[in-house]
C-alpha cells in the first residue's frame, strides 16, 4: 500500500473537465470511439426522460433515474466483453440497455408485470437487484465460478454509496479479494441513499479508501467523465481478466433528480446543491470535447437525436402495450 | 372492551334448542358425520359423554328412538 | 362529539410524539426516518421538533440498527427502530432472533431490551418485489418477541404507545396499505394492553380470525355475507404474540364454524397455528373443519397479479361456504 | 446379508463423496469445510480427495457464503454449503429469503439455483446457546425452500444425493444428534424421492408424525406404548417441504388420532402446519384434536435444561393419553 | 491519512522484544504497575490452565482456551474505568476475569447451568457473545447511549480475526465512525478461526489497515507485549473519552491452543508452527523484564503464584460444587 495507491483511491482520476478540456497528462479514446460514448450518453440520457414522463403517465409504477449519472451507467456496460456479467440495482436501466438489453424487457419490473423481465443468462445481465448490496455476492459467485471452470469472464457489480454501509457489501468484497475473483465493485457515488447524505454513510477519505482494508485496489473516478470513468473501469476489467483480482471503483457523481418519482428530494437537500452539480453534466463535456475536436456537426448530433427519439418511441409502444399477464406465472417456478 | 361470549359452552343444557350462534351441540367430527349420515339432529340430543359431549352411543340410539327426531 | 379523524401514519406519528415527550429515554432511529420523516412519512416532524438526539438518521444497515438498539437499550434507552419495508429487515434477523427475542431470558432478566421493532408490512399497494411481505411468522415463531399487528387507526396509536412501554421487545406490524386511510382516533382513551383480541363484528354462524391488513378485508366479506344471509363475525387478534385464546376460542365455540384469514403465504404460518389452536381447544365445537385464506405458498407476485394472491373477499366467502352448511340449522 | 455400517456424518459425507465425483459441477464449501473436515467430520476427506477447487474453505461469513452459492449456481455449479450451526445461518437469511428461494419464479425459471444448505440443527448434544437451534419452520414457511430433515443414516444419503440433484435449491437438515449413531446403510438402494414420507411403524390406535431428531423419540415412544397396550403408528415425513398429505392422512384417518412431535418451538411452527392440515383434511375421522408435543415457546435452554425442553417419550405419552379414548372402540 | 498513520495500521508496535529488551524508542509503565500487569498474566494464564483441567475431568462441558493471548485479555481490561464496558466473546474468560467478575460465574455458561452467569449491568460486562461480531454492535449502542446522555464511557469491543469477516463487524465499525462513538474496536488477531488461517480470511496488509475504510485510526500492535498493548488501548480509550471517537486495534497474537478442546489443531497446522510462537510468551518477556530491572524476586513471584493458585482453587470449588438448576427458569423472563 503505497502513498501513490492512497491518492488514487481518494483523489478523482479526470480526463476532461467541466468545460470540455483535456485534464492535463489525461488521454481521451479517438473521436470516433468517443462519439460512440457520447450517442450512448444521449440514448441513457432520453432512456430516463422517457421513463420519467412514462411514470407521470401511469405507465410506469415507479422510476429510479440516473439523470446525471449516465457516463457511470454508459461506461459500465461498455467495458465489458460479450461473455461479461453485469450485476445491475434498480436505478442502472440505463446501463442494462447500453449493454444490449431491450429497455421494455428492462422495464417489465417497473410496470409490475413481473419481476424479472430479460433473460439473464442470456444477456448476461444478473436481475436489477433491490436489496442493498445482496447482488454483489452473487456477482462474486459468477465470478468465482469462471475462474474455477477456466473461463475469462469478468463480472461488473454496481451499487450505491448508501448499499457500502451494507454487511454484504463487505462480506463481498472480502471473498472477492481473498478468493481473487474477477469482479470490478463499482460503486456510483451520488450522494445520497434516498434523503441520507453521504456524511451519514461514511467518514472515511472516500469510499474507495475500503479496498485498502481488502487488500484490493481501489480507485476513484469522476463520474460525470466517461473517458476517465472507462480508462478506469477498463483498466480494472483488464486486470481481473488478466488473474490479478478484483478492484473496487468510486465513481464521484450527483443523483440529480429525486431518489424516484416517489421521493421529494426538497425536502433534504437544496436546489442550490442540484444548481452547482448541472455544469458538470456528463453529457455536456463530452459533447463540447467533440465539438472542439470537430467531430461532432449539427448533422451527427440530430442523428443521434433521432435515433434517440426512435428509441424512445419503441420504449413508449412496448411499455403502452397491453401485455397479458398470466395469473398461472404466480405458482410456476416456485419449486 | 367487547363483550365476551360464554368461554365455554353450557354443560348438558337441560332443554337444548336449535339455538345457532349461542349454542352448538358438542360432539367429535366422527360423530357429527354419524349423526349426519344417519339423519340425526345433534341439536336434540343431550350428550352423555363428558362435558355433555354428544358420544356414538347418543346418535345411534337416537336413531332406534325414533320419539327424539324433530 | 367524534375524535378527529387521521390516518395511520398519522395516529403512529402521535404515538411515537407523544412518547418521545414524555419520556426521555426513547429514540427513534433508522433510514430516512429523520430529515425525511420516513418514506412513508411515519416520523414526519420528529427530527425537527425533537432534535438529532432523539430523532435520527443511521447509515444503511439493518443489522447495524437493530444492534446498535440491543445496546442501546442494554445502556438505558428505549430504542424504537423503523426498517423501512418487510423484506428489508431480513439482514436484521440474526440480531433479532438471536439477541433481541433472547437477551432477556439469556441474562435471567438482568438485561431486558425495550425496544421496538417497527416494520411497515404486507402488501396491496402495488409495490415491487420485496416491499409486500407478510413476515409475521418468522417472528411469532420466534420465542421473546411480542408480536403486534394494528388493524385500526386508534389500535395503532395505542398499541404502540403499548409497545414502547413494554419492558420487553415488541415486533411493530404496519399494514402499509393502511398508512393513509384515515379514521376516527380518539389518542385521550385509554391504550388497550397487549395481548388481547377483540370482536370487531358479532356474528352467529361463523368466525372470522384475522389481524392487521385481513380485518378490514374480513369485515368486508362479513358485510357481503350478511347481504347473502349468513351472518358472520370478525374476531380482530390485535396482537398474535401472546395470541388471546380465550376471546377466539369463545366466538367459535358459539359459532362451531372458523375460517381464518392472513395474507402470509399459509405453510407453517400464523394462520397455521390459529386453526391448530382453535382445532384442538375448540374441537368438539367445530361443525367443520377450520379453514384457512391466506397468500398462496408462491413468492409475492408483481403489482400486476397481486390481488390474485391476496385473500379477498370471493376466497374469503368461498372458504366459507365449505363449512359443511348441509347440516347447519 | 447386511449393508455396512455407518454413521449420519459418514452416510453424508459419503453421499458428498459421491456427487462430487459423478458430476463435475458440484462444489462444496463453508466454514472450516475443507482442511477440518468440518466441525462434525461430515467433509472429511473430501478437500484431501477432490482439491481446493471443489472443497474449500471461506472467509467467515454466512451470507456471504450463500450469496456466494447463488452466483455460482447461476454459473453452472451446484453448491452445496455448510452453515456451521442452526443459529449461525441466520446471518444468512436475507440472502436465503429473498434470493435462493425466490430467484427461479424471479425469473420465471430463466434462472434455476440448484444449491443445497446443509445445516446440522437441533438440541440433544448439551451445546451451548446457539447450537441448537431447530430453524425449519423459518424455512419451511418460505416459498420456494424445499426443506429436508432425514431422521436415519440410510434417509441422509439418499435425501442428499437427491437434494443435490435436485434444479431448485433446497435447504437440508441434519439432526446433529444423529451424526455419530450408527446404522446399516445401503448406498445402492435407489434413491428416494423427496416428497414421500414413510410409515416408520404401522399402529392402530394412534398416529404420531415427525421429522429429523424426533423420529427416533416418536418411535420410542410407541415401543413404551405397545408395553402398555396401545399400539402406536409413526409416519417420518423425511421432508417437510414439499409435505406428504397422502401418506400422513392415510395413516390418521385410520387411526382416527394424530400426535404431532417435533422439538422446534411449537408456536406458528411446522408442527402447527401439521396439526392444522391433519385437522382440515382428516376432520371427520378425527376422534381426538390432534396434540402437538414440541419444544417450549422459550429460547433453547442450556445443557442442564434440555432434557425438560425437549419433547421426550414421557410427553408423547401423555399426550397419548388424552386422546379421548373412553369412547375408543 | 498520512503515511505514517498507514505505518500505524500495518506495523506492529512494540515495546517489550522476545528476549524482555525494552524496543528503542518505547517506553513501559513503572516496575510497580508491570508487576501488577504480571500478577494478572499470571492469572489469566493459571484460569486457562484450570479450565482446561475441569473440561478434561468433564466439570466444564467446553473451553475456548485463551493460552498465548493473555496480555491481550489482561490488557483490555486494565486499560477501563469502572463505568466503562466490555463486550467480550467466549475466548474472553480471562479478561472478564481480569475485569473483576468472579470467573465461576462466568463458567455458568460452560457448565451448562445458564447462559450468561453473572450481572453485565453490575459489572459493565456484556454476556459472552457466541454468534460472531454481532455483539460489536451492541457496544457501538450502548457508547451512542451514553454519548447522547453525555456520560464519559468507553465500550471496548473485542473479537477475533475470523470475525472481522462478518458484515456485522462492517456495520459496527462504520456506525461507530459516522457516530463518533466511544468504542474501542480490539481484534486478536489469533491467526486462526477454528481450522481457517488468517491468509483465507484477509489478504489485505492488516486488519487494523480496514479502519481506513470507516474514518478511524487503525493501529497493530504486538498481542504479546502486555505494555505496548497497554499503551495502544489506553490511547484509544483516551480519544474515545476525549469525544474523539473509536479506534481498531489489532493484535498480533496466536492461539497456543486448539480453538476449543473438542477441536483438534493439528489437523491443520504444524506442531513447528505452534513452537515458533513459544519464545514469543507474553507472561515470558515481562517475567525477564522485571526481574532483570529487579522488580520480581524468588519471594514476590512465589506470592503471585500462591494468590492464583487460591484462584485456580476457588475456581475449583465453585465450579465442582453442586448447583442446583431450576427448570423453572426455562420460562422465566421469555416475555
Ligand atoms: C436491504 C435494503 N434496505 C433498504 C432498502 C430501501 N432502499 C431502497 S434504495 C435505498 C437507498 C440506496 O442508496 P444508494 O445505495 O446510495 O443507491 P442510490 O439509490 O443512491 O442509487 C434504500 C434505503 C433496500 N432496498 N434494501
Ligand atoms: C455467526 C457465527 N458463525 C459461525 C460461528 C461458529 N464459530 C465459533 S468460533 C468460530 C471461529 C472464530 O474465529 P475468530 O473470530 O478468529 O475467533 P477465535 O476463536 O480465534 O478467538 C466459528 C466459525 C459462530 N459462533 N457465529
Ligand atoms: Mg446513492
Ligand atoms: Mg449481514
Ligand atoms: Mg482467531
Amino acid at each position: 500500500m503505497s502513498a501513490g495507491q492512497l491518492k488514487a483511491a481518494i483523489t478523482p482520476a479526470r480526463s476532461l473537465d467541466e468545460t470540455g478540456r483535456l485534464v492535463r497528462g489525461a488521454s481521451v479514446p479517438d473521436p470516433e470511439a468517443l462519439v460512440e460514448g457520447y450517442r450512448k450518453l444521449v440514448f441513457a440520457r432520453r432512456l430516463n426522460e422517457q421513463c420519467g414522463a412514462l411514470v407521470r403517465q401511469g405507465r410506469l409504477a415507479v422510476y429510479p433515474s440516473s439523470r446525471g449519472q449516465e457516463a457511470c451507467q454508459v461506461a459500465c456496460a461498455s467495458v465489458l466483453a460479450d461473455g461479461d456479467w453485469l450485476f445491475p440495482t434498480y436505478r442502472d436501466t440505463a446501463a442494462i440497455a447500453a449493454r444490449g438489453v431491450d429497455p421494455v424487457e428492462v422495464l417489465t419490473l417497473l410496470r409490475g408485470d413481473w419481476h424479472c423481465g430479460y433473460d439473464p443468462d442470456e444477456h448476461k445481465v444478473a436481475p436489477q437487484a433491490t436489496p442493498l448490496a445482496t447482488q454483489l455476492l452473487h456477482a462474486v459467485g459468477v465470478a468465482h465460478a469462471a475462474r474455477l471452470k477456466g473461463e475469462d469472464t469478468v463480472v461488473m457489480a454496481l451499487c450505491g454509496d448508501g448499499a457500502t454501509s451494507e454487511g454484504d457489501f463487505h462480506e463481498a468484497c472480502n471473498f472477492a479479494a481473498v478468493f481473487r475473483a474477477p469482479v470490478v465493485f463499482f460503486v456510483q457515488n451520488n450522494k445520497y441513499a434516498i434523503s441520507v447524505p453521504l456524511a451519514r454513510q461514511s467518514v472515511a477519505p472516500s469510499l474507495a479508501a475500503k479496498a485498502i482494508g481488502y487488500g484490493m485496489p481501489g480507485f476513484r473516478v469522476d463520474g460525470n467523465d466517461l473517458p476517465a470513468l472507462e480508462q478506469v473501469l477498463g483498466e480494472a476489467v483488464a486486470r481481473a481478466r488478466g488473474g490479478e483480482g478484483p478492484t473496487l471503483v468510486e465513481a464521484d457523481t450527483y443523483r440529480i433528480e429525486s431518489h424516484t418519482n416517489a421521493d421529494d428530494a426538497s425536502r433534504y437537500r437544496t436546489d442550490d446543491e442540484v444548481t452547482e452539480w448541472l455544469p458538470r453534466d456528463p453529457l455536456l463535456r463530452v459533447r463540447t470535447y467533440l465539438r472542439k475536436a470537430g467531430a461532432l456537426d449539427d448533422d451527427l448530433e440530430q442523428k443521434i437525436t433521432a435515433a434517440a427519439e426512435e428509441m424512445a418511441a419503441a420504449v413508449r409502444a412496448g411499455v403502452g402495450a397491453d401485455t397479458p399477464v398470466d395469473p398461472g406465472d404466480l405458482f410456476a417456478h416456485v419449486y | 372492551a367487547p363483550a365476551l361470549a360464554p368461554v365455554a359452552a353450557p354443560v348438558a343444557a337441560p332443554a337444548p334448542v336449535r339455538a345457532p350462534g349461542g349454542y352448538v351441540p358438542l360432539a367429535k367430527p366422527p360423530v357429527r358425520k354419524l349423526a349426519k349420515d344417519l339423519g340425526v339432529d345433534l341439536y336434540a340430543l343431550t350428550g352423555s359423554g363428558p362435558d355433555g359431549v354428544i358420544t356414538r352411543e347418543d346418535v345411534e340410539s337416537a336413531v332406534s328412538a325414533p320419539a327424539a327426531a324433530p | 362529539m367524534s375524535a378527529p379523524k387521521m390516518t395511520m401514519a398519522q395516529a403512529i406519528n402521535a404515538a411515537l410524539r407523544d412518547a418521545i415527550a414524555e419520556d426521555d429515554s426513547v429514540v427513534v432511529f433508522g433510514e430516512d426516518v429523520a430529515q425525511l420523516g420516513g418514506v412513508f412519512r411515519v416520523t414526519d416532524g420528529l427530527h425537527a421538533e425533537f432534535g438529532e438526539n432523539r430523532v435520527f438518521d443511521t447509515p444503511l444497515a439493518e443489522s447495524g440498527i437493530v444492534g446498535m438498539a440491543v445496546g442501546m437499550a442494554m445502556n438505558g434507552m428505549r430504542p424504537v427502530v423503523e426498517m423501512q419495508f418487510d423484506a428489508f429487515a431480513y439482514p436484521a434477523f440474526e440480531q433479532i432472533v438471536s439477541h433481541v427475542a433472547k437477551l432477556g431470558n439469556r441474562t435471567r432478566g438482568k438485561v431486558r431490551l425495550p425496544i421496538v421493532i417497527r416494520i411497515p408490512y404486507a402488501g396491496g399497494i402495488g409495490g415491487v418485489e420485496h416491499h409486500c411481505d407478510s413476515s409475521e411468522a418468522y417472528y411469532a415463531h420466534t420465542p421473546g418477541l411480542t408480536v403486534v399487528a394494528p388493524a385500526t387507526n386508534a389500535d395503532a396509536y395505542g398499541l404502540l404507545r403499548a409497545a414502547i412501554a413494554s419492558p420487553d421487545p415488541v415486533v411493530f406490524l404496519e399494514p402499509k396499505k393502511h398508512y393513509f386511510s384515515k379514521e376516527e382516533v380518539d389518542v385521550s382513551v385509554p391504550v388497550p394492553p397487549i395481548g388481547r383480541a377483540v370482536v370487531r363484528r358479532q356474528g352467529r354462524d361463523a368466525t372470522l380470525i384475522a389481524y392487521g391488513p385481513s380485518v378490514p378485508v374480513a369485515l368486508a366479506a362479513a358485510e357481503q355475507a350478511a347481504t347473502e344471509g349468513r351472518d358472520l363475525g370478525v374476531v380482530d387478534l390485535r396482537s398474535i404474540v401472546p395470541f388471546d385464546d380465550e376471546t377466539v376460542c369463545a366466538e367459535v365455540r358459539r359459532t362451531g364454524r372458523a375460517v381464518v384469514v392472513a395474507e402470509a403465504p399459509g405453510f407453517a404460518s400464523v394462520a397455521s397455528e390459529i386453526a391448530a389452536r382453535v382445532g384442538e381447544r375448540c374441537f368438539h365445537h367445530l361443525e367443520a373443519p377450520v379453514r384457512r385464506v391466506t397468500g398462496f405458498d408462491v413468492p409475492y407476485p408483481p403489482p400486476k397479479l397481486e390481488h390474485h394472491f391476496l385473500p379477498g373477499v370471493d376466497r374469503i366467502l368461498d372458504a366459507v361456504d365449505t363449512l359443511q352448511w348441509e347440516d347447519a340449522a
